[in-house]
């Protein structure tokens, strides 16, 4: 295995002692004030929420739901979301529809990688947040997609219906409005690593 | 062979209840005693599972015959399984691996006489070949089957039966580095693949 | 645009204070923007009426939360695409990556200067207008190679193949077909065009001979393939190259393709409404030569030109895409064929009609 | 993954493989003039292109290994796994109750075909009676989603060809499928609501009256989705003697299904070996013949028999529900299920295929072993020998005729 595909956090990337700060609270606090960049940071966040392209990637059953959602009786495009994009270069965010395997995680992470920034992930069911059914016996199954990439929104059900995943699209653009649309911190990333990691080692 | 000869029966299957004959298994145990000598090790012709225990070293002529008689003509093989049947106890040797083919035909099927058949046991022909667990070698029948092809690939991969006589036995399904045949049932979880924990079966 | 600019001098005595040259830039800048302006608005207006109009034939609804019944949906996807990061490629050819999409966009863009939108709304009001709109419409073919090629992408490659493929071959019943009209109008400039078809309905090109009849249908389906809209989307088929020619293009430079594309449609849906249906005449003998008069007269070019819109998306999603090389199939052995032959009656008819 | 070459997705730059140093011999040399000499200076290379995991019309998770020589595809390699579930293990390691619902989760699209052949495995091995009015309840469950399976099949069938608007159309009535589904057994996709020795929920009289309506309405819009596609002139020149299959290529491969009965071969397990009650029912067999367009064994073969299968299943559950008889729903079970020693070997007809099970019971009340053979898994393999030579678009509509779903395929 390349070590580009080693799945454990960059050293450059992995938070450090000193608390991580969040981009936009970086700046200069009289300029955090002023209009035109709280204007252009709201027009951002704004445009940013309202077109969050998916990537078309499904993996498994949720994915069929996943399609259900766009079609014809949910129709994820009334909230700016049904433009399902192939290529991960122009999507905005990725759900992860489907068990993620030992086999397919480097691929997830690496067309994650591929997405530019600022990128979203949304665990979309049981398997992909921890395993699922599959988290005992199937020994082949990723026991949660967060220990590969880091997850903006949870979905849970097996499979989730399809309110539920757009309930996920409408509190990811909630969240996008409260506290802007730029993607995980790094402290964020693969938190949920060092539960499993733990649990894993004891 | 001999050493296969060794281990215990299987829990399965070997116990011939009575009831009417199998035609089809009937058949082919005519056939290939006629046509393949010492091919069948064993054969139940009655009963709930009636099958051929098939010598190792004869499957493929064995097979060949089956396809291409055009009494049988087992033009398909439907599935190609295996099953672990370790040893109890040290002493019973090294236990078994079974291999279970079932055949089944489509050119042969016409005719209602088949149907009527066919309620009983489906149509199958089901062939067995038990080959010792450590040193689990079974002819390949991809050259009679080209369906087999994948099937032998993943019963490699799962169960690590290794077909020979065929051109590559890579896994299939799962990667390729991975440690062990998961359907052995003394295989262990893995702790952690490529930095990725996992937790055992016990842990949750 | 001369004109009209020297008329604005004469009037103004701050302008004639200034040199005429500057004034001439000046102005020809100012127009480029609105007409920049107004066509990536409508092509913005389009995303969402192709998004509206494909919802209702699914039976969904399409985007109408974004601003009033969704209208705002092209500007959100707009400022995001550029808020977005702009990855290149690390094996990408850097320089052609980069300048690909303006290429693209520009062939468009510039077309629309011999385009007359209105009477006298034309920024070039070019003798050879028809040929100069074909031929640079053209260009794009070159962005779209450079964009493919140099993304290092095997499905962009793909796609650049037959873009390439597809789009010059049809360039030829394009133009012969549009020529069809232009032997019988005796002038290519677009303005004189539509001058032309003043009056009745019956003095449309598309019903004014059997040739220009053929031609439009032949210059609508070139159209339709020159623009790589389905059924002729194969350089960007989703379901088989990903995403085509772009597939590596992310953020603005995608937004720009994506301009582009629907830019395209509003040009040559314009000029199908230009050559074929009367430009902005509305089928009914009033002059509109006054300033409302133009502005209603740019009304009906646009609602005329916004029904070919939506033709173009209702053979969008109800079609099956065409194969490779049935494509080039259509082209070769049917546009081509039909749209000489309507060539030679349109010219038989000069002959022995005189024309008109 | 150093066991393959580059773990690539469709967007790993690299159109040119890297060259080789420059090796020049005098033989090198010679060869290149020669070449040269015969107007061949212009040097082509194949493109080897991977097509998945992530690629819209892979259907899931597949990854397709195909080398092009500009769009002709000259070899191809499908590679499986990426969703590889375990549900074999996992049957040996939970009791026989516990294991059904992970059957649903093999063929998504087909939830109910895969438990009921499960059940009908696991009775044969316990020896279990299951009441009549439950037997009617899973034909008709079991057909109603045959039918929500086909027309899906057949709407995705159109997005892989590039049309779009025909998919939402089939969407639009596998809701009400679905939504009919939901009411028996809680759940939109995956059910568990055949169980061991009978069915979960009984059906109310509004269901039947429902049910009645969603199998008029299907068979109703029959007719458009064929407007849309199969009659459709594009459509056919896309599928018509594209991806022939023949008849031995098939049987030998162990195709089966939808995609056995357009290579011409007159099979349906419900026929043929019926299950269940499946022969009580009237209902024919559509097998692909020339006389309808393109050549026995092609991608529109497979869409018009999923196309006949449809209007069968419509009739087969109309049978049901008019039969259906009053009565118990649930044979008395065990607390825990101990099947004696034995073993079974189990097939049914999935949308997709021939669904089958071989189930070895050791006297336990788990399975000392149990395997799946998903029909997908077979109808892939095919596809090595029938791509050869086809166009990237003849893959793509070769693939999507197949209709495979990856969970039943990696299990």
């Amino acid at each position: 295995m390349p070590p580009d595909n080693k799945l454990s956090p960059d050293p450059a990337t992995a938070p450090s002692g000193a608390p991580a700060i969040h981009p936009r609270l970086a700046l200069d606090p009289e300029l955090e004030q002023s209009i035109i960049l709280t204007k252009i940071d709201w027009l951002k966040d704004w445009s940013r929420r309202n077109a969050l392209w998916p990537m078309a990637f499904g993996l498994a059953c949720c994915a069929m739901e996943m399609m259900a959602t766009a079609a014809t009786k949910y129709d994820l495009d009334r909230f700016g979301s049904g433009v399902f994009r192939a290529s991960p270069r122009q999507a905005d965010v990725m759900i992860v529809a489907g068990t993620v395997t030992h086999k397919m995680a480097p691929r997830v992470k690496r067309l994650y990688e591929q997405m530019p920034d600022p990128k979203y992930a949304i665990a979309m069911g049981a398997c992909v947040i921890g395993g699922g059914p599959y988290s005992r016996f199937g020994y082949h199954v990723v026991q949660g997609v967060d220990l590969v990439i880091p997850v903006d929104i949870y979905v849970p059900g097996c499979p989730p219906r399809p309110e539920a995943l757009i309930d996920a699209i409408r509190k990811l653009q909630e969240r996008i409005r409260v506290r802007g649309g730029d993607s995980l911190r790094p402290d964020e990333v693969l938190r949920n690593r060092e539960r499993i990691l733990a649990m894993s080692a004891s | 062979m001999s050493d296969a000869a060794a281990t215990p029966p299987p829990a399965t299957g070997a116990a011939p209840d009575a009831g009417p004959r199998d035609a089809v298994t009937a058949a082919a145990a005519r056939l290939l005693a006629a046509k393949v000598p010492g091919a069948v090790v064993e054969a139940v012709e009655t009963g709930r599972h009636p099958s051929l225990t098939i010598a190792a070293d004869k499957l493929v002529a064995a097979a060949r015959v089956l396809h291409d008689d055009p009494e049988l003509a087992m033009d398909c093989c439907h599935l190609v399984s295996a099953v672990d049947w370790p040893a109890k106890t040290p002493a019973d040797g090294p236990g078994a691996i079974e291999v279970v083919y079932h055949l089944v035909s489509y050119a042969r099927k016409q005719g209602a006489a088949y149907r009527r058949s066919a309620v009983k046991n489906d149509g199958f022909l089901v062939l067995r070949v038990r080959v010792p667990r450590d040193k689990p070698e079974v002819p390949s029948v991809m050259g009679v089957w080209v369906g087999a092809d994948w099937h032998e690939r993943e019963m490699w991969d799962l169960m690590g039966v290794k077909f020979t006589g065929r051109a590559s036995l890579r896994r299939i399904l799962l990667p390729e580095d991975w440690p062990g045949h998961p359907l052995r049932k003394d295989w262990a979880y893995p702790v952690e693949y490529h930095g990725i924990p996992i937790i055992p079966p016990e842990g949750r | 645009m001369k004109s009209f600019l020297d008329g604005l001098i004469d009037g103004s005595s701050l302008l004639q204070a200034v040199p005429r040259g500057l004034v001439y830039t000046v102005g020809i800048l100012l127009a480029c923007k609105a007409v920049l302006l107004l066509v990536s608005l409508f092509a913005g207006e389009i995303v969402w009426m192709e998004r509206r109009i494909s919802g209702r034939m699914q039976a969904r609804i399409g985007p109408n939360r974004v601003g009033p019944q969704g209208l705002l949906q092209f500007l959100a996807d707009g400022v995001k695409l550029m808020a977005k990061e702009d990855v290149i490629p690390t094996s990408a050819d850097r320089l052609v990556f980069l300048i690909a999409p303006y290429i693209v966009f520009a062939g468009v863009f510039a077309a629309f200067a011999a385009v007359p939108l209105g009477a006298g709304l034309v920024p070039a009001n070019l003798t050879f207008g028809l040929f100069y709109v074909l031929a640079i419409t053209s260009v794009e073919v070159v962005g779209v190679i450079m964009a493919g090629w140099s993304s290092n992408s095997k499905w962009s490659i793909l796609g650049t193949m037959r873009e390439v493929a597809q789009v010059i071959s049809y360039e030829m019943p394009l133009a012969i077909s549009a020529l069809t009209v232009a032997v019988l109008a005796g002038t290519l400039n677009l303005t004189e065009i539509v001058d032309q078809q003043q009056g009745w309905v019956w003095q449309w090109w598309v019903l004014r001979s059997p040739a220009t009849f053929v031609g439009f249908f032949l210059f609508f389906t070139a159209a339709l393939a020159a623009l790589k809209r389905a059924p002729f989307d194969l350089p960007e088929a989703e379901s088989e190259l990903v995403a085509g020619f772009h597939t590596e293009y992310t953020g603005f430079r995608f937004a720009i393709f994506f301009l582009a594309e629907y830019a395209g449609m509003f040009l040559f849906s314009v000029l199908t409404v230009v050559l074929f249906f009367g430009g902005w005449h509305p089928g009914v003998p009033v002059s509109l030569t006054t300033g409302i008069g133009r502005a209603l007269g740019f009304l009906v070019l646009f609602a005329k030109s916004a029904f070919f819109l939506s033709v173009m998306i209702w053979i969008r999603w109800s079609l099956p895409r065409y194969r490779v090389d049935k494509v080039m199939y259509l082209c070769y052995k049917v546009l081509l064929p039909w749209s000489v032959a309507a060539m030679v009656v349109a010219a038989l008819q000069v002959l022995l009609t005189g024309g008109r | 993954m150093s066991h393959e070459p580059v773990p690539s997705v469709p967007h790993v730059p690299g159109v040119v493989a890297p060259k080789a140093p420059p090796v020049v011999d005098a033989s090198d040399l010679a060869r290149a003039l020669e070449e040269r000499s015969m107007g061949q200076a212009l040097r082509t290379e194949e493109l080897v292109v991977n097509m998945g995991p992530q690629h819209p019309s892979t259907h899931g998770v597949l990854r397709v290994v195909i080398k092009t020589d500009g769009e002709v595809v000259t070899a191809l390699q499908p590679h499986i796994g990426n969703l590889h579930r375990c549900v074999e293990k996992i049957g040996e390691s939970l009791p026989y109750y516990q294991w059904l619902p992970y059957v649903d989760r093999m063929d998504y699209l087909a939830a109910i075909n895969n438990e009921h052949g499960a059940c009908i495995a696991i009775e044969r091995l316990a020896g279990i009676v299951v009441p009549e009015r439950a037997e009617y309840i899973r034909v008709i469950l079991a057909e109603v989603q045959r039918v929500a399976s086909h027309i899906f099949a057949m709407g995705v069938y159109g997005l892989d060809i590039g049309a779009i608007t025909p998919f939402l159309h089939t969407f639009r009535e596998r809701e009400r499928g679905l939504d009919l589904l939901d009411h028996v057994a809680g759940g939109r996709l995956l059910y568990h609501v055949v169980r061991i020795g009978g069915v979960k929920r009984d059906l109310s009289p509004e269901w039947i009256d429902e049910c009645h309506a969603f199998l008029d309405a299907v068979e109703e819009r029959l007719p458009e989705y064929n407007t849309l596609l199969l009659d459709n002139h594009i459509f056919q020149e896309r599928t018509c003697n594209i991806g022939v299959i023949p008849r031995e290529l098939a049987v030998g491969w162990g195709v089966t299904g939808p995609a056995l009965r357009a290579s011409g071969v007159d099979w349906d397990t419900r026929r043929d070996a019926p299950y269940g009650i499946y022969d009580r029912f009237q209902f024919e067999v559509p097998v692909a013949h020339s006389g309808v367009a393109g050549v026995v064994g092609d991608c529109f073969h497979r869409h018009w028999v999923r196309f006949k299968e449809t209007e069968q299943a419509i009739r087969i559950a109309r049978q049901a529900l008019r039969d259906l008889p009053p009565g118990e729903i649930q044979a008395k079970l065990p607390k825990t299920l101990k099947p004696p020693k034995g073993e079974a070997y189990v097939r049914v007809e999935n949308p997709r295929g021939e669904l089958a099970y071989y189930m070895v019971a050791d006297g336990t009340d788990k399975a000392w072993r149990i395997r799946c053979r998903g029909p997908s898994f077979s109808n892939i393999g095919v596809m090595t020998d029938v791509a050869r030579g086809a166009l990237v678009a003849d893959l793509v509509a070769l693939m999507g005729s197949l209709d495979i779903v990856l969970g039943e395929v990696d299990r």
